[in-house]
Parts: structure tokens; C-alpha cells; sequence
């Protein structure tokens, strides 16, 4: 299998861009990694994506894209994964290019969020759920995570404020990352005022959605030299599923998904979770955050909120998370979130973070949660130095 | 209109009166009826009738419904363990949105679910309320 | 790279399937397969769908497909590429084994026409084509067909009887197979008189949407006699894009993601178009079947439907095509159908084609067209012998 | 409501008086705008106001119409080639539906496109009529 790197990066800030169709912000993002790689040409386009169809009335966005970024007539495909679309379309990236039949292939997460109404895009987000057995209870996507979380206080006897320095962190991180949807810091009090969406998820915990892009363009790490001497190295690529329902699964309060990609991506990279510098995890909600890292082996179950309440997940604690603001502030533009957190390692990996750059960013981890965990993608990256 | 309504039509047997299956091999309860045991992936075996008592696993209550359950909002969700083993999703009823507590016992009755599309499509399917303490 | 075979083969028959959902399609084809491949275990799962999120407001059918065909917690990914979405996900599929990360892959095509209104139905398919330039002025998928074939016939002097041969061969094929939605002969008479859809294209000029799923076990070739004596070898696989418009198109009349795809497939395969045995192309409508025997090397630009009119494309012709019926007579379950070319190709290669058995079958090419052919994927197979 | 418009409030400029794009590089005309020119793959460049003016490349009339389109049927769609060089897809109207043929000169007018979804939302936007002969 050949070794593969990351040459180009680059992203939209997240927001509402009223101007910009799905394709202009796709556009938006390939542009800016295709010029960051020094590349006019690539082999292959992967566009992760959830709700093009639902929402925009747009299906087929993979030559879409491609034509519309001027690679008319390349291979060019879209994946579909629901929230985990942007970390599954960069799995087949890489598998393209270790395949052999690619050699420079390009990644975009995109998501235009903003093309329809509320109540149809809460209908759109639940379609990532069991639409036979949890939607048409009315289920949404909130309370789907209110009532994990629900359990998981009742289970280990955990309060509101336990979770609250998931959302302090990220929006502290948040506030330094011109591509974050909300620059702004907020405090414990604000956290704990804030009114409940669904008991017991409150505004505070859950992250907001809009409209992105975030691309990535990866090659053989022998070619990589040909592009920049600024390469990232993909360490590790894996993917694992579990049902597709909470109420299928063996535990509704443990992510089998992530415990199992997490550990398969630690196989492929040959290191422990202790090695890792900083964890991009998927914070759409605050217990998904908790969740991410008990499954990925960093707290034992039910003790993920302790790395929050220590401080353990600050820029300077001993595993930052969310560095550039995470889901809570950077936003969640659904299926472009998974490339985001590639983009923001790769930053981080590079030494361009800005004022959020770490001291020591030599190994970083992503991992993208699809739904309510039946998709979870996990990836391992590694600096050039 | 039949054919939008094939989609849950198919599915009134189970919506109605929770009918399931027992795996042949490893005699697990199985409720949404599977062609395969998620237990022990052997082929899903003959129906199997649900009590329709379980208890509330986990609650919430919605305020923000999807296109459909307008008319119904704030509803409460929960996650009911089944007395015969398995765990659904389903809406609680017949009862205070704040008065629900984990542990709760309930019982399973037919409910208006949704009201979807321009053609004004009604859904029934089981809900679930409080147990009524027999005499 | 490593070469690829296909070792499992299952389908179910293409109808109106009112009991079954999609995972229950997608669980009968997949799970004929593995039992056709005598395997328990896959190492992946890749599904090809359209509309399952526009239809049966269900995505994230990964996951869902895997855990109800008891595969709980293998890699399972979704890809789209409107009516190619069949061809797009064995691509995948291909890929994955070929990259070494997965060995035994499973790869089904799935979709679930029958669970919505038609007029709603009628704009998710129309979501195929550029929402923002098309599908906003009216156009139909079927319109869209009408316009190609309409220039194209004043471009070339052509009329209605020119195409119904392809109508003729392929219901002719069709009463034969088991799994065919229409499966009585028509007469040249019956297509002559049969009504306008859309002018020109008429009803036998266009084939029936329905809902169906077929699958195919994958693995390497040096791996494949332990489950089989009768694989089939994957000897080219390759995908291109167009514009997703037809008015975008340099030429509207010329389908060059098909000219493109097949010439990759013919350059990995090394051979010529003329050492085909047949050709499963994807006649959604007579337009198109001519369209893709001219860019796949059959016949000049205008010049298709003589292989039709002289016979050439019958089980005892010079290059037989839709063998067991084509789309037009099989049915077309759109995300589906690219797997059902590749099933009924490896049914020929296995000699199990029944009373359509081609007396040479030796190699075999499979053309899946997304939209009006801004997608399109080629795969060619040899037989074990 | 306002959200939903977005989608086409951002089209507006295109869709009522034929806005496209000529390339700095190569001097195609470009339309609906892009980003990159398709032709020479430079980035996009200036305004260019298209005459309205073109010719029926090629027709159909559709009988099924999809959601939002019911009260026009049947109406004819075409392929018009645009004096300026690129091909559009659009409606014709003013014209029996009958009596269209290949080569038709048309020009542009301002109609309603289609009326969807349950806000009633009305999209308006360019169809082509025959071109009226000038005296
Ligand atoms: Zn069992
Ligand atoms: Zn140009």
C-alpha cells in the first residue's frame, strides 16, 4: 500500500452565505487547496455531501463540482454518510490514491444548509436516522443526542455543569479561527444560563449549523516533495458502523464505532492514544464529545466529562481538542464538518494555527461521527518534521 | 396517494400491535423484525407478540418538530426497554411532559404518530403512557 | 495493483415490491450473493443509491444495509451518482480491494422507486440534471432524452422506426429472464404504434422505473478460487464526467464520458472493441443505446441505430446487447441498474444466462450512464476459461 | 420563508435579463456564469449581457410534469443557442406547442416559472418566444 499525504488544504469560512450556491462554495474550497497544493489538474474528485438532494433539489454534485471547478470529464463521485460524509469521502480518497488508479486526487466536504426551510431541514437532518423506526416518532437529531445524554447523567451521576468546559473550550478556541462561524468566548455562567433545546441538551451544548466547504488535495507521499515541503502525512484511514438506531445498539451510551475505527487507525499508525498531540474530535453535542473520547481511549466510560472539567482539553492541557473552535464554534455545515477537521489538523501540523498554534503538533487524530454514531471515520496524521 | 402510503403500510402489523420475531438459533427477542438476528446473525425466525409493557430507558422532550409533527409540539420521545428484552423508540403520552422519569413503567397504545405531505396522509402507531395501576 | 474477480453474484427480480423496503431489497440481492460466493464475512460495503433520502426520507443507508444484512460494524459507504450510481459504487468497491485495505468487498445497487407520488418521484429523478439552469424551467429526465433524440434525428435524418429494433431486441431478450419486469416479446408494430411520452420519444422508446436491488462479491484474484471455480475477472474498471447540463455539452450528440470511460477500460483491459463477445449497455431510452455504441467504438457519430435496424445487436448478432432484456425490459430501478448490467454480465461469463446463454461469452463489457450522461461508468470481465 | 427564496433571490440577476460572463482569456461567452470559464479553464471574467436573441436547437413537450410544474402542462421546453454562442435550457412560450420547429428564431421574455412547495413560493424567469418579425 503506498504512503499518502496531504499537498493542499483549504476552506470557506462557515456561515450563511446567501450568495453562494452549493457549487460556488464547493468551488470556493477545491480553489484554494488546489492553489495551496501549486496543482491545476487532479485524477479524481470526492465531494462528501448529505442533503444536496433534499434540500437544494440537487443530486449528481459529483461532475457538478468537477466542471464547475474547470476538471471537466475526470472521475468524480459523491459520498454519503450523513454528518461522517466529509471524513467517508476523504476514506475513498485515500483508497483511491493507495489503489494505484489515482495518483492525485482531490477531497471536498460541502453543505449548503441555508437553501430551505427549518422544519424541512430538521426532516432532512432525522433522514440520518432510522426513518421507520425513530423519525416517524418525531424524532430529531437533537433528541436523539437528549436521549443519550439524558441516560449518561442519570447512569454516572452527572450534572449540566459537567459538560459545560466542552463549549467554554471551544468557544475560547473559536474565537481565533477567521473561518469559525462564532469568534467569541463565552463563560461558565453564560453555559449554564443558556435555555434547553431539548432536555437535558441546551443551546450551549449543541453546535450550529451552516453552510461550508473544506478541501483537501492528497497524493502519493513520494510525489508529495513535487508539491511543497509542507506535506502531512495520513498515518491512518478507517472507518467502522454500528446500527443505525440508539435503540439497536448493544450500549446506547458507547460508540462501538469510534472504539473500533479509533483502534484500527492506531493499528495502521503503529503509536497509542498517549502519543497523539491533539484530538479534532466531533463535538455536535457536548455528550458526543464525551462519548469520542472514552470510545477513542482516553477516559474509561462515563468519565469523559473529567478531561473537560481539568482543563486536559485546553490549547495547553495534555490532549487539546477543538482546537480552532470545534463543531460548537467553528459550526457544523453537516457533511462538510469531517474535511474541516482534516483542514484544521493539517494547520495545526503545518504550524499555521495562528494564535491557536500548539507548541508541539507533530501527531493529530480526526474522527467524524455520522448520525448518532452508525458512521464514525477516524483518521491519524502525522507533521513533516 | 396508494403509493406513498405503501411505505407505511408495510409497516402497520408492527406499528399497530409490536409484533416481532424470536430468533430460532439464539431465542432473542427481535423488535423491528429483521431477515437476519442481530443477535447472532442467523436467519430471523417466526412472529413473536410483544406485551407492550417496558419502562422509560431515557427522555426527551421536543420543541423544535420536524416538517410533519408541528401540530403535536412540545411531544415527549423515549427510549423503552420491553419487558421481552429489546429497546425502542417511541413517543410518550397520556402524560406531563415534565412528570416523566427514567425507570418509568409504560404500556404501549395506538396513537396518531404524524400528519405527512400535501395529501394530508395520517399516521397511527404505537406510543407509549404511564401503566395504569391495576386494582 | 492487484487484480480482481467477482466471486458472488444475487439479484432480485425488478418490480413493484409493495411488502419490501429498501434494506429488505438491499438484504435479499446482498444476501444471495454471499451465499452465491459462499462467504459469512465482508470486509466492506459499498451501496449504490439515488433517492433513497428523497424518496423514503432515509439516508445514511450504509450503515443500515449492513447491519440488517447482519454485518454490523463493517465499513459500509453510500455513493450517488445519479442513475450511475450502480457502476459508481462497484468502482468503489473495485478500488477498495485493488488499494489492499479490504479483500472481500460487497457491492449492491439498490433503489426504492415505489414509495412516493409520481410527480415527487418525477422531480427526484429530474434532480439528476443542473437544478439551478434545468430542472427549474420543467425538464424532465425523459425531456431531457427527447431533446437529445429530437436533433439528433433531424441531424442525421432519421426517424422513429430507426430505434425500434432496440426496443424489439431487448423485450425479446427479456421474456426470458426470471428477474425482468416486462417479460413478453413486442413487435416492431406494437413500438411503431405505441404513444408519445415526450415527442419523439414514445413509450417503447423509454424504460420502466421500478424498484430492485442487485450485488456482487469482490475479491482478489488470487484469493477468488478459495470461495469459486467460476469467477469472473475484472479486467477494466473507469469512470468519467461531463458537464451535468446538456446544453453545457461541446456536443449535446456525443456522450464523452462514455468515449472517455471506455477507452480507459479498453487501454486497461488491452484490447480492442472488436474482441467483445457483448456489451450491457444502459438503454434508459433508443437515444441513448445508440449514443453509447458510438462512443464505445460501435458504429460512427449518426450512425448507431444501423446496428440496431441490421441486426447486429441480437443474441446471434455481431455484438448482442441488453442480453437479458436491458433496462428497457428488465426495468430500470435507477441506482440499481449498473449492478444489474454487472450480475447479468457474469451470469453470460458463467454460461448460467439460461436460454439467453450467448454460445461464445468470453469477454464482456458493462456501460452505466448517470443523468443524461454527465456520469458514466465502464467495466469490462473475462470469463474463467 | 425568506430562507427558502435564497436559492433563487441568488439567481435573480441571470434569470430576468440573461447575465452571463466573457472570458479575459479566450472572449467565450459564458452563461449561466461560473467561476472558471469551461472553455479554457481561466478564471471568469466581466459581465456580458446577452441579447435575448437565439435560435430552437432543439424541442420537446412534457406531458408528466414534476412537482410545482402541474398547472403549465403540457408545455414545451428547448435547447436555445443564443446569438452570443453558449446553449441554454428554457421554456417556450407564446407559441402552440405544435408548431415548433428546429431552427425557430426566439427571443427572451420575462414569465412565471413554476409554483412549489406548500409556501406557494411563485419562481419567475426567462422563457423564449418566436422572434417578432420587425417591420
Ligand atoms: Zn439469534
Ligand atoms: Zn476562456
Amino acid at each position: 500500500m503506498r504512503d499518502i499525504s496531504i499537498i493542499g488544504i483549504g476552506q470557506t469560512p462557515v456561515g450563511e452565505h446567501w450568495g453562494r450556491s452549493l457549487r460556488h462554495l464547493a468551488y470556493d474550497a477545491l480553489h484554494l487547496a488546489m492553489k495551496d497544493a501549486g496543482t491545476e489538474r487532479v485524477d479524481a474528485l470526492y465531494v462528501g455531501n448529505m442533503l444536496s438532494g433534499e434540500i437544494s433539489g440537487q443530486a449528481h454534485i459529483g461532475p457538478l463540482i468537477a466542471d464547475f471547478a474547470g476538471l471537466r470529464g475526470i472521475e468524480a463521485v459523491k459520498i454519503e454518510a450523513a454528518c461522517a460524509s466529509g471524513a467517508a469521502a476523504f476514506r475513498q480518497g485515500v483508497i483511491g490514491v493507495a489503489s494505484g488508479y489515482q495518483d492525485v486526487v482531490a477531497v471536498v466536504g460541502v453543505e449548503k444548509m441555508t437553501d430551505d426551510v427549518g422544519s424541512r431541514l430538521t426532516a432532512g437532518l432525522a433522514s440520518a436516522a432510522d426513518a421507520d423506526y425513530e423519525t416517524v416518532h418525531g424524532v430529531t437529531f437533537v433528541a436523539l443526542n437528549a436521549l443519550i445524554m439524558q441516560r449518561y447523567m442519570h447512569e454516572y451521576g452527572l450534572s449540566k455543569g459537567d459538560f459545560a468546559n466542552f463549549s467554554v473550550n471551544a468557544h475560547a478556541n473559536g474565537a481565533n479561527n477567521p473561518n469559525a462561524m462564532f469568534r467569541r468566548a463565552i463563560s461558565k455562567e453564560t453555559f449554564m444560563r443558556a435555555g434547553v433545546v431539548a432536555n437535558p441538551v441546551s443551546l450551549f451544548d449543541a453546535s450550529p449549523m451552516a453552510d461550508g466547504a473544506a478541501a483537501a488535495i492528497i497524493c502519493p507521499t513520494r510525489l508529495a516533495r513535487e508539491y511543497t515541503d509542507k506535506a502531512v502525512h495520513v498515518l491512518a484511514s478507517a472507518i467502522a458502523t454500528d446500527s443505525l438506531a440508539v435503540h439497536d445498539r448493544k450500549n446506547p451510551l458507547w460508540l462501538q464505532a469510534a472504539e473500533d475505527s479509533a483502534h484500527t487507525a492506531y493499528r495502521q499508525a503503529k503509536i497509542t492514544p498517549a502519543e497523539l498531540d491533539f484530538f479534532e474530535l466531533h463535538d455536535a453535542f457536548t455528550i458526543m464529545a464525551a462519548l469520542s473520547l472514552e470510545a477513542a481511549g482516553f477516559a474509561k466510560a462515563g468519565q469523559g466529562t473529567r478531561l473537560a472539567v481539568n482543563g486536559d482539553i485546553a490549547l495547553d492541557g495534555k490532549l487539546p481538542i477543538a482546537t480552532m473552535g470545534g463543531l460548537k464554534a467553528r459550526g457544523h455545515p453537516v457533511g462538510a464538518t469531517g474535511m474541516y477537521q482534516i483542514v484544521e489538523a493539517a494547520l495545526q501540523l503545518r504550524g499555521e494555527a495562528g494564535k491557536n498554534q500548539l507548541p508541539h503538533a507533530r501527531l493529530g487524530m480526526t474522527q467524524n461521527i455520522g448520525g448518532s454514531g452508525a458512521t464514525i471515520g477516524t483518521h491519524i496524521f502525522k507533521s513533516s518534521e | 396517494m396508494t403509493v406513498e402510503i405503501a411505505r407505511h403500510w408495510r409497516l402497520n402489523s408492527q406499528r399497530y400491535s409490536l409484533i416481532g420475531e424470536e430468533c430460532p438459533a439464539c431465542h432473542y427477542k427481535i423488535f423491528p423484525p429483521r431477515d437476519v438476528c442481530p443477535h447472532c446473525a442467523e436467519e430471523a425466525g417466526p412472529e413473536f407478540h410483544f406485551s407492550g409493557n417496558g419502562t422509560v430507558f431515557s427522555h426527551t422532550t421536543v420543541h423544535t418538530p420536524p416538517e410533519g409533527f408541528e401540530a403535536q409540539s412540545p411531544y415527549t420521545v423515549a427510549l423503552v426497554k420491553l419487558d421481552e428484552g429489546p429497546m425502542i423508540t417511541a413517543q410518550l403520552t397520556d402524560v406531563d411532559n415534565g412528570a416523566v422519569e427514567i425507570g418509568l413503567p409504560v404500556e404501549m397504545v395506538t396513537r396518531k404518530l404524524a400528519e405527512q405531505g400535501d395529501e394530508g396522509l395520517i399516521l397511527y402507531g404505537y406510543k407509549f403512557r404511564p401503566q395504569m395501576a391495576m386494582a
